[in-house]
């Protein structure tokens, strides 16, 4: 492997790694707080993608202006995290916080399920592609290839702006500061008089909007089909458990792990492709049982 | 002294952040002498006991049960060798009824797997029902423990441990949760249990009248070390702990 | 009689008599009892509280074993396939059990999801040995060395599994019971005593792993041999989200609940397949979503509460012959 | 109750398969169709459910089969394998249909093919590609009204011969599945025997689904072959064309897409002119021999006004499904004396039946195989259509193309010489004439 294709590769696990990050962050600050493994966040990451795709279609078909699509990411996002995070919180988590893990965990199953149908109804199965925003920024050559510049800068640009805006919204602003205190000992903050419900309801909106911002912004790249939600969410799930749950750097660590690994693995050995995130899952955990950036609890008796 | 060392520690150190909570600690439990260990709260006296049953280990020092060497060992090795402990929370089988969990637990000392027998027909089942009636316990054998009031709770993870037919038995305040009208009631009935099973204990207590009448030997616990040692009147009469423990206690 | 105890068996006779009537029920039967085997293991590992998403794995290895057996063999012989798939299954069992046991809650799930799925993908990504996605036919094999028709062999599947499945809910009922699946039992309540008893949390856990992957094997096999063919779709994520729903449809850490569960999964997913086409999954959605919110005892606690209002009792009794069979709660 | 009605029905049934021959015409024709309905592959299902609903209303407002009306049952094939196996039996062994149209996947065929023989139920394997069913088995019951993945792709070798002598490397993206693993044995394998010297630099097989190719990509351009063959379909192939466009790929390579027909539209400008495209047959909304044809027109006009889109192989694939079952039961009712034919004498019938749907006439060979001839083209802008049409277009004649009878096909294909690019006929159209 030359420098060459070194280089190209890194690129490439980048630009891919910046996408995982985008919907592996909403999966791990959702954990961090309400403690549910949400499996529906790849069902907000679809229809992020399918709202972003849809109304870009039609917009542009009407003569607006394609630099609009970039607003309309965030438009895709909040539509996500309002309509569809906002109600499923307060309609359905609400009622089985108190219940097991697996029953949490398959009630997020069951909206995913649900879900998959809503979208097929809403938006038929024909594959979208709306790419106006990767189009309007052009391309890239590096090395003697064409990137497009959407791919190679915008989209880590952007996860990068999202992980520091996180932290800063964590640790800076109040509501941010409630949401740690939550993550962090839900116990002592709900005693001290935090209002988790409100807590709750906003980790759980942002999350999903993070999700659909992250399907939007996948849209520019990609077809829209019914069941990319499901291929996503197993790969989200892999780079939250490696990280450790509810953290959210840990996070951007191993979606880079991943993303570098997986184009990595295209260029030396493509079978092992789809293995990769597995397998660099099973690695650390081995090692680091808690996750990479997880901490270990001993239990007082 | 003449009786058997049964546990010995040396130089036990661990800290946590900036609490110290054994330092140097040197500790010698003898066959046979009730210990009873006080001292003020964040003494290091549970975290002492967690060492000895190998819940948390030490960042220096030994811990010898019977002459052999358990400092690294898991809580489940030591128990096997016949240290067992009851808890200041008593750590039941919450789903499970009071005869229930001593049944899990003397089928656990004699490795009873059984796939086939029901756990209510191993043949532990009359010594577990006799244990019960020691702690005072057999009208609430087939009670969910979860339902039963802190009292009874401690009794009955104190049963659990003697299930074990210990030699060593370490009890973190055993009488914490139980009415003071009651607690005297209940180191009867454990003494008593405990005198049957020719059991050596250890327990941390707070109250000074416990002490006295059932400690043979007292440790008072400072700073995550062992400040005195003795027999209960020494230790009681002593100044420092009058002014330190007992004043803190009363 | 109690009426308690005579509605299961009239539904048993029910069940056992279906498929003389509506013969194309037969297979969907055979189907659910298959799928009950796997649903059993979740269930053992529930009584230990934890959930694995990545079960559908064992049912995938037996199967895959079933059907090289039957390429290798020309048709194979349906004893030697239910034996090494089965053995197979505890084999990689023991394995990823190993690994797995040292983890709880949402890390021993999504350990068995990861493993699943790398489990999944060689499924999918070595064509030449696997079939790739498209999986592997599975000749029917014969039976004692007696080659069989498809309809004599379906027939005796069904049968077969029936009474396999009867004597297997049996055993699985006497190992909760016992001295060590008590213990697996304390998994859930309180690992630390367990441990302070001088039992390995651990190796408990290990034998209700081992458990659990070999009834999903036995799953694995019926179903392959069933279904004809096997696919990398056997091993999914999706598919041990799917056993551990059913789980909860029966009625959690319930064995019977387990293949009632699955009886009544497969004939709404069925009827929800053929009926509403297009909102399939919807249904099943909502399904779940109604049982978990409103009856979170499963199928069979609300038929546990339904003879309690018959019989006029109003606590839930202590004895009963379906009552045993759920765990305390 | 169901099962009273269920019981009912069975006992019918046993006595009318006592009586199987010579029974009485019946109220209806019942067939099960098996299409996908949900996931990728839907995007198949939809338009030939829609394109069957349209058929069969209008067959019906002109008598049906023999003045039977017929009826459909779907089957989602998205629901799994299992599912569709269950429903396959059930409508089967309940509704008691009288045919089978199963099914678009390949592995699903596998599945039913052997079940379709236990169950003795004519089936027709409708959409899928797999060559082996009837090189590996021989069956009664089980037709394919259309070709398969040999002639498919040998016409597109041949094709690509024709148009690009030259070329000297080619790379493939195909999807991981038995579909993109098999094509490109039987291409790569008929690519070697007609042209020895090419040298294949790049094998990638993402995986089914994959919503990224930008790592292929970036590999392609660094070794840029002279053309990129890709058999994905569907979201898959849109994808990947688009990803492929954006970067400037398309400039660099021919891509060689035989599947995309089927996408064209739905690729709009994203597939750049001087590609080439197959058609699965000769399926193509602007079929240079039928774009003149009335009937042909109103139907791809009604189709638009009805789904949006123009018509693509599945749906052609399915017209050709139905108008084999109305030969096959017409011929029988022929040879029956005009009586409505018994379930095997309509089986007999299918012996050898030619039938036209829309595109040209399709023949059932004696390994139950049908033989259809293959339209290929290179994509052009053209006036009126905002997506890529087809211009120089070949017609395949599907007798040379298609693996002899009794022939394993990568055996035969292996043993092609360059020889044979000269022998085939081939018909040449251009667009708009």
């Amino acid at each position: 492997m030359n420098a060459q294709l070194f280089a190209l590769a890194m690129f490439d696990g980048i630009a891919y790694a910046a996408l995982v990050f985008m919907v592996a962050v909403g999966l791990t600050l959702i954990f961090g707080v309400l403690r549910i493994l949400n499996v529906a966040h790849g069902s907000f990451y679809a229809i992020g993608a399918y709202t972003a795709a849809s109304i870009g279609g039609a917009i542009f078909a009407a003569g607006f202006s394609p630099w609009l699509a970039f607003p309309l990411l965030f438009v895709a996002a909040a539509l996500v995290g309002i309509l569809l995070g906002g109600p499923i919180e307060r309609l359905l988590l609400r009622r089985i916080y108190a219940k097991e893990d697996a029953l949490q965990l398959l009630v997020t199953f069951a909206v995913f399920m649900i879900l998959e149908d809503v979208q097929r109804l809403v938006w038929g199965v024909q594959p979208y592609f709306e790419a106006t925003a990767l189009q309007q920024l052009g391309n890239l050559e590096v090395l003697g290839v064409f990137y497009t510049k959407y791919q190679l800068i915008f989209l880590p640009i952007v996860a990068v702006i999202v992980l520091i805006g996180l932290r800063l919204f964590l640790r800076r602003t109040l509501s941010g500061k409630l949401i740690l205190a939550v993550t962090e000992d839900r116990e002592t903050a709900t005693a001290m008089g935090i209002d988790a419900d409100k807590v709750y309801l906003l980790t759980f909106i942002v999350g999903a909007a993070l999700a659909g911002f992250g399907g939007a912004l996948a849209s520019a790249t990609t077809s829209v089909v019914p069941g990319m939600g499901a291929d996503m969410i197993v790969l989200s799930f892999a780079v939250v458990a490696t990280a450790g749950l509810g953290q959210i750097e840990g996070a951007a660590v191993t979606a880079l792990l991943i993303g570098l690994g997986r184009s990595f693995a295209v260029y030396l050995m493509p079978e092992l492709e789809v293995l990769i995130p597995y397998l660099i899952m099973l690695l650390v955990l081995l090692v680091r049982p808690e996750g990479l950036f997880g901490a270990v609890r001993t239990r007082k008796i | 002294m003449s009786a058997q060392v049964l546990l010995e520690t040396r130089g036990l150190d661990i800290r946590f952040g900036g609490v110290v909570a054994a330092d140097q600690v040197d500790v010698e439990i003898h066959e046979g002498r009730n210990l009873a260990i006080i001292g003020p709260n964040g003494a290091g006296k549970t975290t002492f006991l967690n060492i000895c049953t190998g819940y948390t280990k030490p960042n220096a020092g030994s811990v010898h049960f019977c002459g052999r060497e358990i400092t690294r060992r898991s809580p489940r090795q030591i128990t096997r060798l016949g240290v067992a402990r009851a808890f200041q929370m008593p750590q039941l089988f919450a789903e499970h009824s009071a005869l229930e969990n001593l049944l899990i637990a003397a089928s656990a000392r004699d490795r009873r797997w059984a796939p086939f027998t029901r756990l209510g027909d191993v043949p532990e089942r009359d010594e577990m029902m006799h244990l019960l009636e020691l702690v005072d316990c057999a009208h609430v054998a087939e009670r969910a423990v979860n339902e039963l009031p802190e009292g009874q709770r401690k009794l009955i993870d104190i049963a659990i441990a003697l299930a074990l037919k210990p030699k060593l038995l370490l009890m973190d305040e055993p009488t914490s949760g139980v009415a003071s009208s009651e607690k005297f009631g209940v180191m009867d009935i454990l003494t008593r249990a405990l005198a049957e099973a020719k059991v050596t204990s250890v327990f941390v207590e707070h109250d000074m009248g416990i002490v006295e009448k059932y400690a043979d030997e007292v440790a008072v616990w400072a700073s995550g070390a062992v400040q005195l040692r003795g027999t209960p009147a020494e230790i009681l009469e002593h100044p420092d702990v009058i002014r330190d423990v007992i004043g803190e206690e009363v | 009689m109690s009426l308690r105890l005579a509605v299961p068996l009239i539904l048993l006779a029910l069940v056992a008599l279906l498929p003389t009537i509506a013969p194309w029920s037969q297979v969907v039967l055979t189907i659910a009892l298959a799928k009950g085997l796997a649903v059993l293991g979740i269930v053992v590992l529930l009584h230990a509280g934890q959930v694995s998403f990545g079960h559908a794995l064992f049912f995938a290895v037996s199967a895959y074993i079933a059907a090289f057996l039957g390429k290798a063999f020309a048709g194979g012989e349906l004893i030697t396939m239910i034996l090494l798939g089965t053995l197979a299954s505890l084999a990689v069992g023991l394995l990823v059990g190993l690994f797995v046991v040292r983890y709880r809650h949402i890390f021993f799930g999504m350990l068995n999801l990861a493993v699943s799925m790398i489990f999944f993908s060689i499924l999918e990504k070595f064509y030449h040995v696997t079939g790739g996605s498209d999986g592997m036919q599975v000749a029917r094999p014969s039976v004692l060395g007696v080659p069989m028709e498809r309809a004599g062999f379906e027939t005796l599947l069904f049968y077969g599994a029936l009474v396999l499945c009867i004597a297997v809910a049996w055993g699985v009922h006497r190992y909760l019971e016992s001295p060590i699946g008590h213990m697996l039992k304390t998994i859930k309540t309180n690992e630390t005593r367990l441990e302070y008893l001088g039992v390995s949390a651990r190796r408990t856990l290990l034998v209700g792993y081992l458990v659990s992957a070999g009834l999903c094997g036995l799953g694995g096999v019926l179903m392959a041999v069933t279904q004809g063919i096997v696919t990398p779709e056997y091993a999914w994520w999706i598919r041990s989200g799917e056993l551990v729903f059913i789980a909860i449809l029966g009625g959690s850490g319930s064995v019977a609940g387990a293949f009632v569960g699955a009886l009544v999964y497969e004939v709404v997913r069925t009827y929800a397949a053929a009926f509403a086409a297009d909102i399939w999954q919807m249904v099943l959605g909502f399904f779940l979503l109604g049982i978990i919110l409103y009856a979170s005892s499963g199928l069979v606690g609300l038929y546990g509460k339904l003879m309690d209002r018959l019989e006029g009792k109003h606590k839930t009794p202590a004895g009963g012959a379906k009552q045993s069979m759920e765990p305390a709660q | 109750m169901r099962i009273g009605l269920t019981a009912a029905a069975c006992a019918t049934a046993l006595l009318t398969s006592a009586a199987a021959y010579a029974a009485d015409k019946p109220a209806e024709l019942k067939i099960g169709i098996t299409a996908f309905l949900s996931g990728p592959a839907s995007v198949f299902g939809e338009p030939a459910k829609a394109a069957a609903e349209m058929m069969i209303e209008s067959m019906n407002a002109e008598g049906g089969i023999g003045g039977v009306p017929i009826k459909a049952f779907f089957v989602d094939e998205g629901a799994g394998g299992e599912s569709v196996l269950a429903e396959y039996r059930r409508l089967v062994q309940d509704t008691q249909v009288d045919a089978m149209f199963a099914s678009i996947s390949s592995g699903n065929c596998n599945k039913v093919a052997p079940l379709a023989e236990d169950l003795k139920v004519l089936n027709f394997m409708w959409d899928c590609g797999t060559q082996r069913i009837f090189e590996e088995n021989s069956y009664r019951y089980v037709f394919r009204t259309q070709a398969n993945a040999t002639p498919e792709m040998l016409s597109t070798v041949l094709y690509l011969l024709k148009t690009k002598p030259d070329f000297n490397s080619i790379a493939v993206v195909n999807q991981d599945y038995a579909w993109g693993r098999d094509s490109w044995a039987i291409f790569s394998t008929a690519l070697k025997a007609l042209k020895p010297d090419v040298k294949v630099v790049a094998e990638f097989f993402p995986k089914f689904g994959t919503p990224d190719f930008s790592t292929e990509i970036s590999r392609l351009q660094a070794l840029r072959p002279d053309v990129i063959l890709s058999t994905s379909w569907g979201g898959d192939l849109d994808t990947f064309v688009r990803q492929a466009s954006q970067r400037g790929l398309t400039n660099s390579s021919t891509l060689v897409l035989p599947l995309a027909e089927s996408s064209l539209e739905r690729l709009g400008k994203a597939l750049p002119p001087g590609h080439i495209v197959g058609t699965r047959g000769d399926h193509y909304f602007l079929h240079p021999e039928k774009k003149a044809d009335s009937d042909f027109t109103a139907f791809v006009d009604a189709f638009r006004d009805k789904t949006g889109a123009y018509p693509i192989y599945p749906v052609f694939h399915m017209s050709q499904a139905l108008s084999a079952l109305k030969g096959a039961y017409e011929k029988a009712i022929a040879a029956n004396g005009g009586k409505w034919p018994g379930r095997e004498q309509v089986v007999d019938a299918m012996a050898g039946l030619s039938f036209k749907g829309l595109g040209r006439e399709v023949t059932i060979r004696e390994d139950n195989q049908g033989v259809e001839d293959m339209l290929l083209g290179t994509t052009i802008e053209a006036e009126g259509y905002d997506f890529a049409v087809l211009d120089d277009m070949m017609m395949f004649d599907g007798d040379q193309v298609t693996t002899p009878v009794g022939k394993v096909s990568i055996e035969w294909l292996g043993t092609l010489s360059p020889d044979f690019l000269n022998g085939v006929n081939v018909e040449m159209f251009k667009h708009g004439s």
